[in-house]
């Protein structure tokens, strides 16, 4: 019911206009008392002070993943129902989705300074994955970019992003047989469910911040996409009375 | 089924016979490989350590760079849209063509790989299971670099937009290969990478013929 | 002069904002860099030992391969031709492309470019000679490429006949940057390979704009 | 004098219909002799019996050179005087190169692998700089074929040529100049001005007779194009009138 109500431009238009600054405020607020928290907590016993990186790493992790999901998902729906406000939406999530995967890649490599003794190691499945992310964004955004006729564009980048969408278990558990073929060089698991609940409260709370966060963020940019297509065809109007 | 024959007969033809056919693929091949030991140094040791991967890494560049013009030039003389009215799905025109090229690109390149590979530093044996790896990745490198190919054509960005947006697709392949490799080279079991590899390389078989129909239909409209 | 400044400024604009910018070099830089590790394996010691040779290599290679559109973009809107009726020589606009290329590609790939080294094990240190080895030797690339694509133009086999008819042109700044960058971080002396660099790179830029002429009055003929 | 009478293609054709077979035969027959005495040689007390493999492998190294020296300054009189006839040398000439320079890699490697005990060792300036002269001809072979109008693809071709006639000396110097930087590598010189007279003497009479032959090749293909070009234009006319 949510998805076919927001389907129609006004309506996501009119909901769009209030739900922005509540996610974006939730999300603000999460992100705050989740560090907040985080910076609070003891360092951890092994990683020391540089645990608290974890909390805006892992969660931009996270997100990153969810934004690519989101694109193939609206990508879908725009491939199949060919509906214009899904292309917005899939147009307006790609660099989005790019900044959090390099946000997460830079932290990434921060918290493996001092762990590792280098900035970026291959034998971290997760970054690695991380990286192939990015690709598939930058890679997204340029085929994007390169045509002229915004149709054409749209319809050939919606091909790609679910091609993406397919491969991307793929290159998950590549990147992960791989890693395996070349254990015990130095592999550094960044937590999981049997973290102490003193780091998983505010790594939660700032996941939770993050997604609201990108919620706002990709509603703001799809509207702002909407009112840029409106005033293209308004203006073509105009031209052409 | 005569109109399929005719159209891979074609294929194949343009592909081999045009503007220097598979010796554009198999120069720049040899050109890439030949960088590494002039930048990295002639250490042996050093070359073959890493003598498996810069010929698989080489051959993927080779491969896809080579597909540029798969489409574009079908497009560019309308043939596309003769092709596109005729009895053949465009599922099937893009297999065809992507069969085509890997057996007139892929398969000498597949024949060179071995050479560079041992040029490199890889001993005899590996050198072979490189040229094996080469004739079966190359299927997924052509199917899948046609799927790039085939969603470039509207944007005409040539190569380098190619090989953007269809590298991080290959990275599945590229370490299944790669790995069967650097296992073989150091005496682990490798038939692991080479049956993965194989399998990725079918699954491009049966899936892309879709996206780069949907891809060139997009492109005639 | 003021034709000058003012071809300069819109060969800059139509390669930095047009279809991705320098998105496209970067990425493919960076995606081709990628397929190194996967290939060769996660193994520190082993990639950092070729760490700096395959980031010079890769971007060699990026710089060239995104170079097809320079003066094929110009030659099928016809904008060549009314460049070649105006005031400048077609040896000053081939060079002013070139430099354009150069600072609007070139520089954000030597930008990318220690990043891709240190990421691929090389210290700092390197990182930082792995940055100057590619801001001058993108002046070479840029104006060698540049002399493939200018003799490329009539061809129209894109990128691959471009990196195959430039990369045995190549030989010697890949060679000297290559040397610089392993000799600093083997702790040899490395100022001989980055001084031959540079006169290279000076020798391009003296000598390549004529051959672009050239080869530009040939395509326009 | 020479050269300007060649230049007249009628003549070049006559001149060309007896020098051909002269040259072949004049060739074989020093090949031939030379390679008798070579056989003849005692085996070398370092190289054993290998060392006969360098009276194919240096000669054809010698001639790779030379054809390239040929094609460029074939271009360079293409493209000043704007002669047809020096095209379709050049034209002509690449081909030859190429194989001379693939017989050079394939000796060499042969003649490397039971001294180096490897089919390829980097560490040679000699070899590096053969391939690097390979993929010149490849690629001015390449643009050739890539190129539809043969005029201009007469002209493109030639400034590459040019090009790469100036770039080899660099070339050269920097493919030394990195063997001397990795110095002590496994490097192994071919025979020189100080190789002992029973070698010396079959490695240049196989020198001459491979120039001999390399010229009698180049004149015949120069023919055929000759007669190609010929051909060609009768072709023209007849459709014409």
């Amino acid at each position: 019911m949510m998805i076919s109500t927001l389907a129609n431009p006004h309506k996501f238009m009119a909901f769009s206009r209030w739900a922005t600054p509540v996610l974006g405020i939730l999300g603000a607020a999460l992100i705050g008392g989740g560090l907040w928290l985080g910076l609070a907590a003891p360092p951890d016993y092994q990683q020391g002070e540089t645990v608290r990186i974890m909390f805006v790493h892992v969660p931009a992790a996270w997100v990153s993943m969810l934004a690519y999901a989101c694109l193939g998902g609206a990508s879908f729906v725009s491939l199949v129902f060919r509906h214009a406000l899904a292309d917005a939406a899939a147009k307006a999530v790609a660099p989005i989705g790019a900044t959090f995967t390099g946000m997460a890649l830079v932290t990434g490599s921060l918290w493996g300074r001092p762990m590792w003794g280098a900035w970026w190691v291959w034998g971290d499945a997760r970054l690695v994955s991380v990286l192939v992310l990015l690709l598939l964004f930058l890679g997204y955004m340029a085929l994007r970019a390169s045509i002229d006729d915004e149709a054409k564009a749209a319809r050939a980048a919606e091909i790609l992003a679910l091609a993406g969408l397919i491969n991307l278990p793929v290159v998950k558990f590549s990147v992960n047989w791989w890693n395996t073929l070349h254990q015990g060089e130095s592999i550094m698991r960044t937590g999981g469910p049997t973290l102490a609940p003193v780091y998983l409260t505010p790594l939660l709370l700032v996941g939770a911040g993050y997604s609201l966060s990108f919620g706002a963020l990709w509603l703001m940019r799809t509207r702002g996409e909407v009112w840029r297509r409106r005033a293209a065809s308004l203006t073509l109007q105009a031209a052409l009375t | 089924m005569t109109a399929l024959v005719a159209l891979f007969r074609r294929e194949l033809a343009l592909t081999w016979g045009r503007g220097g056919g598979p010796l554009l693929a198999v120069g720049f091949f040899v050109a890439a490989a030949l960088m590494f030991p002039l930048a990295i140094g002639a250490a042996p040791q050093r070359l073959q350590a890493v003598a498996g991967g810069v010929t698989w890494v080489a051959l993927a560049l080779a491969s896809l760079l080579s597909l540029e013009p798969l489409f574009e030039r079908d497009f560019d003389t309308g043939a596309l849209e003769i092709l596109s009215l005729g009895p053949l799905s465009l599922e099937v025109i893009a297999a065809a063509k992507c069969a085509a090229q890997w057996l007139a690109t892929g398969a000498p390149l597949a024949l060179a790989a071995p050479v560079v590979a041992v040029s490199l530093g890889a001993t005899v044996a590996t050198g072979a299971l490189v040229g094996l790896a080469a004739t079966i990745g190359g299927i997924a490198f052509a199917f899948l670099g046609g799927t790039g190919a085939a969603l470039a054509l509207a944007g005409r960005r040539g190569g380098v937009l190619i090989a953007l947006i269809v590298l991080p697709l290959l990275t599945p392949p590229v370490i299944f290969g790669g790995a069967a490799i650097a296992n073989f080279a150091a005496g682990l079991p490798w038939a692991g990478g080479m049956i993965l590899l194989s399998a990725y390389a079918l699954a491009t078989v049966a899936l892309t013929p879709f996206a780069m129909a949907g891809a060139c239909r997009n492109a005639l409209s």
